[in-house]
Order: C-alpha cells, then structure tokens, then sequence
C-alpha cells in the first residue's frame, strides 16, 4: 500500500528557476516555461509545479485559496468549513486544459477569501495566523482537500507529470506575473498524489527546492516547539516554516535568516549577533544538498547549501532577475544576459521588487500588504 | 608511548611432543608469530597472531593449536572484554578502529528465521536428476515496453561473484573468479580498482565497477565488460569513502588502478558528480551514452534505512539492476564502528524493495541483485523467493579460496594469498586451484538449488522469484512477517 | 567542415548523429543545455561548440579535441582519460573530476570542486588552466596532476576556501597569495619567483595561444605553489586491532 | 613421468621435502615417525633462489646418465620409466652422483648409498605431489 506524502516522507532530487520582474511588470507564463522545460532530464515526471505572483490584481486583498479536491464530497466539506470562516469573493474551479501527458487530476477550485471579522475577533489571531491555521486544518482535517497555495494576488499550479505538461494543463500563457518559480521533481517513490507536487507554499510563501534535508527531522522538531506541524513531511515544508518562522514571526532580515538556515562555518563567523543567532537556532540549519528558491509578494530569494551542493546559476538582464539549476534554462529565455554567475555556498541571489529593496525583507507582514496593483 | 597495556588475543599451542622443528610455520607466517632459533629452539610470539590458522593447517604433524587467550577480565555484561581491549587499542594509537569483512555481532539473522516449502501429495515434487530443471536467469530493464532492445546479462546460474577489488584482494583471486564465473555461466565484478592486463580476456565477463575514486576507469574499461556497476555503497561500511593504504599499492595494483605505485588510493564517499538522485540518473545516463547504450547499467546501493524510497529513485533514474548490499556484506577495510552499527540486514531491505517497487509497478524496470552475507544454497533460495533475481557472493568465494575470516584483511599480510597484494604471499593462492574449489562451491549450491526447487514442484527459477508462499517465518514476530511479506509457519 | 544547429534536435538525436559522423572536425551552433557530448570518446575528432554546453561534456572520453565558444555546466571533463577542452567562458562545479589525463583550459571562473580526485598515472599527467576564480574545495583528494588558476577574468576572489583538502599529490599554482590560516596542514606553499614556473610555462603559453592574454601580463604577478607536504596525510588515522 | 614444479606457486614451505622423507624407508607417510624415531632423508630438495623456490627433482631422463654409468647396475628404470635405485645393489661408488648433470642424485653417506626420486613408485601419487599445499607441484607423463 502506498502512502502518499504527508504520511511517508519522499526524498527527491529537482529542477528549480526563478524569474522576477523587479518592476513589477506581468509576463505570461510561457517563459517560466521554456525554462523549466530545459531541464526536462532533471525531473522524472512524477512532479511538476510553479509559482505566480501578481496574477490576481483584482482581488488583491483576498487570499487566494487554490485547494485541490480528490472527490466531491471533500469540496463540500471543505466549502462549508470555509464559509463558516471566511467570506468568500469568488469561488471558481481552476481553468486547465486536457494534456494527453497530465492524468488523474483532482478537482481544482480557487476561493477568494477574507477572514470573517467576528472569527478574528473570537480567536484573537492576526489574519495572517487565522488563514495559516485554517490550511493547516484543512489538510490535515479534511479528507481529500489540499490546499496547494493560499497567498494574496498569487498561487501555485502543480501536479503530477512534467513540469512544460503541467504548465500547459494549467493554461498558464493566461497569467501575467511578475516573479514566477518553477519546480521539476525527481521524487524517489510517490503514489502520484497532486498535492505532493512543489511549490510548497503558506500564505505568500512558496519554495522550490532541489535537494534532500538530511537535517529534516532535527528541524522539524525545533519547529514543533514553535507550533509548526510538519504534516507533509517534506523538506519544502520544513524550509518554508523556517523562513515564515524567523521572518515573519521572529522579524529577522534576510542577512540574518540565511546566516541561521545556511549557516557560516563556526569558524568563519565573526560576528557576535550571528554567532548567537547560530547558537539559538541551531536546530535550524538546513543541513544535506539544497538549493532553494523562496518567493513572497515581496521577491525572491535564491540560496545554496554553505558547502554548495547543489547546482545554481543567477544571471541579470535589465530589470529582470533569473535564477535556474543550470544555466541553459535562462540562457533558453534569455540568450544575452547583463551578467551571469554561479552564487557560492549559502551566498543568497535576492531579488526584490525594486520598491521593496530597502526592506531586505522577504516578508509579508501584516503592515506591508501593499502590492502592485 | 609507554608499554602496551594490552594482552594477547590468541594463544598459539605447540604440542612438543609432536613438533618436529620442520619450520613450516615459521616460513608460513607473514606476522613472524613462530620464530625457529639456529639452535633449535622454537618460539611463539602470541601477540602476534591473528588467528588465519595458516600454520595450524599446514603443519604436517598437526602440532599446532590456536585458542582464545585464556586470560580474560573479570566477568561484566557491560564492560565485556571486546569493548575494553577496544578502549586499550584507541588509548594507545589514537586511531580509527579498523576490521575486515562483515558485521560479526549478533543481530538476528532474518535467513535462519524462514523455512522453505516443499510439495506433499497435491502437486508432485520433481527429480532434478533425470527431469529438466531451468536455473537460467536474465538481468537487466524487462519493462513490457522495451523488451528485446535494452542490453540483458544471460546467467545459467542466479549467482554472480561480488566486488572485490583487486589492490583489497590479489590478483589471483580475480583470476580464480574470472575463471570460475566464465566456466559457471556467469559473471564476476572487478570491484573499484580497474581491470588487470592480465585479465582483459575475462573483461567481457565482468561487470565493471565505476566507483567514487573513478580508478582505472576509462572508455576500453567500460567497453570491455559485461555490464557497469556504479557503486554508490557497500553494506559494509555505508556512507563512507574507501582507503587503500600505499603499503598494498604494489606495481600491478598501479597497473590496473593507474595511479602510481605505494600511494595511497582514496575514495571518496560520495561520487562528487552524484549529490541528488537527478545527478544520479545523469551518471547513469552518462555512461549509456559512454557505451552507446549497449551495456546494462547497475547501481549498488547499501541496505540502509530508506532503502525503499532509494530504490526507487535509483529504479526511476535509469538503473537496469539494483543491488543491495546488506550490513553482513564483507570488505577489505572498514572503520569497525560503521560495520558492526551502520545499515539493515539485507533480508529486511530486499523484501521491501521488492513489495515497493511492485506497487509502484516499476519493478519490472529492473533487476534485483542482494548481496551481504550469503552462507549457502538455502540462503539463496530463501532471497530468491523474496524477491531477488539473482544474488552476488564474496565472502562465501573467499572462504571456499581458503580464507578462515580472521578479519585482518586491512593489513595486506594476508596468510592465505587472498587480501594481500605481496608477491610471496599472493602465491599461496593458485588460481587453479581457487577456480577449481570456487566452481565446485557454486556447482554444489546449484545441485542443492534444483534439488530443493524440484521438492517444491518447480522446474524454473523464474517461478521462485518473488514467489513468497514458499517461505514460512519461524520465531518471528507479527511485524517481522509484515516486513517480510511472510506467513508464519502453520498459517 | 560539418555545421550542425543544436536547436533542430534533441539531445539524443544529436548524440546519435555525433557518433555517426565521420568527419574530423564538426561545428555545432546554437548549443544549449545538450548533455554528453562526447561522452566515452575515443578518437581525436574536432568539435566546436558554441553555446552553454550541459552537463558532463567529455566525460569518460579518450582523445576528442573540444572548444567551446560559450559556457560549460557542471562536470565538464569529468574522469577525463585524454584529450582537451577548451571553454571561452565559465563551467560550473566538479570540472575535471577524477580527470587522468589531457588537459582543459577555461577563459574565466569555475565553480565548486574543482579537479577533485585528479590524478596522474605513468605519462599521463591532467592539466587545469583557469583564467578565472575558482569556487571552494579546489583540488580536494587531488593525486595527482597541476591545476593553475589565474584569477584575471573574474571579479571573485582568486580561490574559495578549502582548497587542496587531503590532496596528497599534484600541485596547485595560484597567481596570488594564499592565506597561511587557510592552508590544509598536509600542504605546503612557496612563494615562485619567475624561475619557479619553469615547470608550468607551456601550460601558460597554450592558454596564451587560445584566449589571447600576453606572457609577460601572466607572469607580471607572483604566484603560490600548493604542494603536498605530508605524502601520507592520512597513515595513522587508522589503527589495526586484534579482537 | 616426471615432477614437475610450477615455480609461479611454489610457497618455499618445504612440506615436499618432509613428506617425501616420511614417505621412504617404511614410514608410509608418517611424518611424526621418521622425524622423532628415524632419520628423515628427503629424495627431493627444495631449492631457494633469488627468483624463488621450487622443488629440484629428478627428472627421469629417456637417456639417463645414471643408469649408464651406475658401476653395479643398481640404477634401474621400471616399466612405467621410473628410474630407481635397487638398493640390494648399490655399493656407494657415487658416480651416478657426479654423473647427474642436475644434482638430483645425492649421496646417503651414513648407509654408504645414494638417494634419489623414486616418485613413490610403490605407493602411487608421489607424496610431494600430494601434500604440495598449492598444486605446485605436479606429475607429468
């Protein structure tokens, strides 16, 4: 009997890219695309996924809840959880399109929604909080739902197949975003369960990843002690938490944060401030193979593992901002770039919106909601 | 450093009533534990010994025996005797603990807990003696979809010799198997040090390993083989790089390693081109390409853990046989504390491969080789019918060679010619002697093989494979059996 | 000479049509991301490449002679028996790894782990020219064999940490200091004075020959020799035990 | 027929030496027996050199020297070819010794004899051979 993610932990290996108009311009997702699709033979097909960031202009300050059904009887019990919590704007299924290579997929609807006020009031949480609770419940309460993205003006389009068949199921040509991240997957084993698919996301966050944590159990227990449930069992759900934990909850900055996820060697670090940060967070280092790209409204970050294990290539044209596992998947959109380059171990390529950049801050607080129109 | 506190492990026993002072032993031992005086006199240096009964067999009068040092510590179950000498041995080098060969310690041993069937009344035993009886077996991709066009290895018997490489064992050792798999129908696995010159015509049965050190692999290497095996872990030592120490790096050892004589050749423990299961399915690729895709590709994994969720990334990565080594699998050299603690017994792992890679329905992608461990013919029967296609032997072909797992491998003064690279003693192993005794080890195993596939009625390898009904679990608990995928004797 | 566009194939289309070719000398445009190329190799055919060039280029391979206009990826020369490769651009990491012979030349930066497990072996002896920088790791397990990385073309420093980690063969040149507080202990360095190159002026006159740099430009800063002190650096790691 | 020695395998034991002692003289093979009651006195010598060690035994020459120029006909050839020494008639006179171009005739000073191969004739595989630990040694038509 196989068990899907959430009750096994898969170990894979990936294609990731990255690109970000820091601007804030929309580009359809066909770039994004031919990116991924490059690095065809670095995924096996059992996983493909993206990212899209500015795709909902319209309802800006609704959480875009993109949940994934395996029945309808798990819509309805997912609907009649979300209206007794949230006011919703819109509710829709997912507009796709057959692909002979993209099978079994589950029902795939988008709610755009609010928390309601007396809930708020009644369990005294911040929005943020509230939503992060509320998927959580949902995934880990009602059968047959998942909720692969739930930020604002953003989502997340993934499934089991390749990623170039999986972005054409999704129509996203339709899209105009202004960072989009993809994800080609190379799981060891799975049973093909959409929901499994990367992104990972929690509310604005979204991770791609290509590696294995061999740290995951060590973080996903210093995470418990913070009321994180690591129910996925992923090393994406681990990096997510680490960042939504010491960014959103902790309010360190970026320098700060990849100082404690990709740790300088003991030796190497002569800060004070960092060396205590490392002595705190410790259990947070993500030890093993990585690189990862880590998105919010805000921008993008890309980071390597500190001994670098994993491939990672950033490059700059204009305003755009490209990162990718290899470098022929930017050179594939973008032939003549400004500069290209290899980023060291634990060496972040960030990547804000040009309005953002005195944040150095991927995240999105409750006082900064304000998104490009 | 001061006086070593420590005792002997071994007492040598003359009985002088029988020595004759011929001086066999004396000439016989590489650790000079004998020693014949001009005048006759003849002495033991008992710290010496390692317990490889070299002299004991050889000497003509049966005048020697070798026993465990009687002096023993005072009795604790705790603090035994193997753990404080260990604490000696460290407090006086302040070295890694090194040993040889398998996981010695007692762990259950999953083989000896099943039983196999046999036909009664309602469907006839047959007699492999006058009847015919199928042991050929085919490795490699036999997915439905590209039948007939990936490369297969053709083996008239579910057994291959496993890797050994030459510079941990001597060149005639590799000789011996070559020639034994060759005349068995079979293959034998030049192991991490390249191919000898000597030993190019016996390349075409060889699978030839590509491990983390890439030593004497190049494009006549890959193409003058059977099959390549990308080596990613031993049972023995998994995790871990490997280290031959320049002493075994002799002038041959160079030759087919190619690097210079006496330095030291290290391996790496990871392939430095392999840090994620995507850069696993290029190397795979890489060396279809290498051998324009007329090579079946193997990947040796060691039983660990996460076994299932490997396999099959290694499966999905392209793999056209899987082997598992399992912790009892042997080595030349290993930091003891990885051996005796370090991975799964290879029973556990390869049921559970197996039952993984059939419900993803990929199991047909590939072939399933265990290793680690294999002591007889019912051992085999036992893994075959959990699931494997074919098994490697090594420890069992060094011991039929002569060796008597003294454990001491890694000091390359190895008595019986076997784990050394010195020309004295690589000798003492004629290889055609060793081909002979490994053919009649695997023919006797292949008798005994039919003779137990006709009590169950079955007249083809093929219909043992997998087949878990012939197996009945004794002294097992529930979960045991769960994991085995077995019945409980009775049931 | 053959000219064949990358882009009207796919990999194993251009693989397959690569090894069927007869041609001495074959130039492929438009290269972008192909892996293998030229992947077990054993002759001395010509290939230009011009493009980013994917993963393990020449790997296993025995003779071919490769330039690359453009940029290599990760694994170029990989356990490379002969033959040379020359990038005007960047490679990512593990160039020349386990790389036995022939010789690889690159305009300007390499990545991570760099000519790790070189090794030489009787006349043949691997030869690693970086114009650039090199990332961490440089010449880890190295036994064998020179690498000389430059530094000119690069806005990096000269070489990452870690270099020559349990090297116990072979010799790295940097044209540059080499931080004392960095040196693994079974290294030594040295100072060279111009006379100190002897040993490594053709390597630097080839690189001259094919990115066009002058001698005198090359020579004009000192250089730092990494050698291996300790033969054995890990001989008594170890200790044999009776049990 | 002769022994031949395979050089490449020859260990330099010396078990050939003390199994072809033990097999002469009526001690049937009794390796305890001849040392500790009788006087072991090996046909065969192990040789050692800077190449190594191999067993130099005689090797039954068709025109044998020996036998030409033995003074009482002691040095007799079997029906199987097997050059022997018919100790009823040797007298000691040695010129076999000096005849023998290989030194595989030696002299057996204390019974006024000479020793030389008889490859077990009348015990069957000669003893050498049998106990050679590494199929060294050999016997060869």
């Amino acid at each position: 009997m196989l068990l899907n993610e959430g009750q096994v932990r898969i170990p894979s290996g990936c294609a990731i890219a990255g690109i970000i108009n820091r601007q804030g311009q929309g580009f359809g997702g066909g770039k994004i695309i031919d990116c991924i699709a490059n690095m065809h033979q670095r995924s096996n097909g059992l996983g493909g996924g993206f990212a899209a960031y500015g795709i909902y202009p319209g309802f800006a300050e609704y959480y875009a809840l993109h949940i994934y059904f395996d029945c309808k009887e798990s819509r309805n019990d997912c609907e009649r959880y979300l209206t007794k919590n949230f006011n919703i704007r819109l509710q829709e299924p997912v507009p796709v399109r057959k692909q002979a290579r993209v099978n079994n997929a589950p029902i795939i609807w988008r709610y755009f929604a609010q928390p309601k006020e007396e809930c708020l009031a009644y369990t005294q949480l911040d929005e943020h909080e509230f939503t992060a609770r509320a998927v959580m419940h949902i995934n880990a309460a009602i059968p047959g739902a998942f909720v692969a993205s739930s930020g604002h003006n953003m989502g997340a389009f993934k499934g089991v197949g390749y990623p170039e068949d999986i972005g054409e199921f999704f129509r996203l040509e339709d899209y105009q975003a202004y960072l989009w991240t993809a994800h080609g997957r190379f799981p060891t084993n799975t049973p093909g369960w959409w929901g499994g698919a990367h992104p990972f996301t929690l509310l604005e966050w979204s991770v791609v990843h290509n590696g294995e944590i061999s740290s995951y159990d060590a973080n996903q227990r210093f995470l418990q002690m913070h009321e994180y449930r690591c129910t996925l069992q992923t090393d994406t759900e681990v990096i997510t938490y680490s960042f939504d934990l010491l960014m959103r909850k902790e309010r360190f900055n970026l320098a700060e944060t990849i100082s404690v996820i990709a740790a300088p060697f003991w030796s190497d670090i002569n800060d004070e401030r960092i060396k205590r940060l490392r002595r705190i967070y410790g259990g947070l280092l993500l030890n093993g193979p990585f690189s990862i790209i880590v998105a919010t409204g805000n921008g993008l970050i890309a980071v390597n593992d500190r001994i670098k294990l994993r491939p990672l290539v950033a490059a700059r044209k204009g305003e755009f901002l490209y990162v990718a596992s290899e470098e022929s998947a930017i050179r594939v959109v973008e032939a003549h770039p400004d500069e290209i380059w290899s980023p060291g171990g634990g060496e972040p390529v960030i990547g804000l919106l040009a309005d953002r950049e005195n944040l150095l801050d991927l995240a999105p607080h409750n006082d900064s909601i304000a998104r490009p129109a | 450093m001061a006086h070593n506190i420590m005792m002997p492990a071994f007492k040598v026993q003359r009985d002088e009533e029988r020595c004759i002072r011929c001086g066999v032993c004396v000439r016989q031992c590489a650790n000079n534990v004998h020693n014949l005086d001009e005048d006759g006199w003849m002495w033991v240096q008992d710290d010496k010994c390692v317990a490889c009964h070299r002299c004991a067999v050889l000497c003509p009068t049966r005048a020697l025996n070798i026993i465990e040092y009687p002096l023993d510590f005072r009795g604790n179950q705790h603090w035994t005797p193997a753990s404080i000498r260990e604490i000696y041995a460290q407090a006086q080098s302040g070295g890694v603990l090194l040993s040889g060969m398998g996981n010695p310690r007692t762990y259950k041993n999953y083989f000896d807990h099943l039983l196999i069937n046999a036909s009664q009344v309602t469907n006839p035993s047959i007699d492999p003696l006058r009847e015919p009886m199928e042991m050929t077996t085919y490795l490699g991709n036999k997915n439905h979809h590209s039948c007939g066009e990936k490369p297969q290895l053709k083996l008239d018997i579910p057994l291959m010799f496993s890797a050994m490489s030459f510079g941990s064992v001597s060149i005639n050792v590799h000789k011996s198997l070559a020639v034994a798999a060759k005349s068995l129908g079979t293959f034998w696995n030049t192991g991490e040090g390249g191919l000898h010159p000597d030993l190019l015509d016996f390349g075409r049965g060889a699978i030839v390993q590509v491990a983390s050190g890439r030593f004497g692999v190049h494009p006549d290497y890959l193409d003058n083989s059977a099959a390549v095996e990308i080596k990613i872990g031993q049972g023995a030592k998994p995790g871990i790089g490997g280290h031959l120490p320049g002493e075994k790096v002799s002038q041959d050892v160079s030759l087919a390693r190619m690097i210079p004589a006496w330095s030291d050749a290290i391996s790496p423990a990871p392939h430095h081109d392999i840090y994620s299961i995507e850069d696993l399915a290029q190397l795979i690729e890489t060396l279809k390409v290498a051998t324009r895709f007329e090579k079946p590709i193997a990947v040796k994994v060691a039983a660990v853990h996460n076994i299932t969720a490997i396999a099959s990334g290694v499966v999905r990565a392209g793999a056209d046989i899987l082997v598992i080594d399992g912790f009892r699998g042997g080595t030349g050299a290993a930091p003891m504390r990885i051996r005796d603690n370090v991975g799964i017994p290879v029973e556990m792992a390869l049921a559970q491969v197996d039952s993984r890679l059939r419900d993803e329905g990929i199991r047909s992608q590939t072939s399933l080789v265990i290793s680690g461990g294999i002591r007889n013919s019912a051992d085999v029967m036992k893994a075959i019918a959990l699931g494997a296609d074919a098994v490697y032997i090594a420890t069992a072909a060094l011991i039929a060679l002569g060796c008597h797992m003294c454990q001491m491998c890694f000091t390359g003064l190895c008595n019986w010619g076997i784990a050394t690279t010195r020309p004295d003693l690589t000798k003492r192993l004629n290889p055609h002697l060793g081909s002979e005794r490994a053919i009649n080890l695997l023919a006797a195993w292949k008798h005994e093989m039919m003779e137990m596939m006709g009590g169950m009625g079955i007249n083809a390898i093929e219909s043992l494979r997998g087949n878990r009904l012939m197996l009945r679990g004794i002294g097992l608990s529930k979960e045991e059996l769960g994991l085995l995928g077995v019945k409980g004797v009775g049931e | 000479m053959t000219i064949i566009n990358a882009a009207d194939y796919d990999n194993y289309e251009l693989l397959q049509m690569l090894e069927k070719m007869p041609q001495p000398e074959i130039q492929i445009s438009h290269v972008n991301g192909q892996r293998y190329i030229a992947c077990g190799w054993k002759n001395n055919k010509r290939l230009i490449l011009q493009g980013t060039v994917g993963n393990n280029l020449g790997a296993f391979a025995e003779g071919p002679q490769i330039v690359v206009f453009g940029n290599g990826q990760e694994g170029v020369a990989n356990t490379m028996n002969d033959g040379q490769i020359i990038v005007h651009g960047r490679v990512g990491d593990i160039a020349g790894y386990g790389m036995r012979g022939g010789k690889l030349f690159i305009k300007e930066n390499a990545g991570y782990r760099l000519g790790i497990h070189m090794k030489a072996y009787q006349e043949k002896k691997p030869v690693i020219v970086v114009g650039g920088s090199a990332g961490a790791f440089a010449g880890e397990y190295m036994a064998g064999g020179t690498i000389i990385i430059l530094g000119m073309n690069s806005n990096q420093a000269l070489i990452g940490s870690y270099c020559g980690t349990g090297m116990y063969g072979g010799a790295i040149y940097l044209r540059g200091e080499y931080p004392s507080r960095n040196l693994a202990p079974n290294l030594k360095k040295e100072v060279l004075g111009a006379d100190g190159l002897a040993e490594i002026k053709d390597y630097l006159a080839e690189y001259v020959s094919f990115f066009g740099d002058t001698m005198e430009n090359i020579t004009s800063a000192p250089f730092t020799r990494l050698s291996v002190e300790k033969k054995r650096p890990f001989a008594h790691l170890y200790t044999g035990f009776v049990s | 027929m002769k022994v031949v020695a395979w050089t490449e395998y020859c260990l330099g034991c010396g078990l050939c030496e003390i199994y072809c002692a033990a097999q002469h003289d009526g001690y049937n093979g009794n390796v305890l027996k001849i040392f500790k009651k009788g006087r072991p006195m090996h046909r065969s010598r192990l040789l050692k050199a800077e190449q190594g060690t191999w067993l130099n035994t005689c090797m039954h020459c068709t025109h044998a020297p020996c036998i030409n120029g033995c003074i009482s006909g002691a040095i007799k050839r079997d029906p199987n070819g097997i050059v022997y020494v018919d100790y009823e008639r040797c007298v000691g006179c040695y010129s076999c010794v000096m005849l023998c171009p290989h030194g595989h005739v030696r002299p057996w000073s204390e019974r006024h004899q000479v020793l030389k191969c008889d490859l077990c004739r009348d015990t069957g595989l000669p003893s050498c051979v049998a106990n050679c630990p590494n199929g060294a040694l050999q016997l060869v038509d």
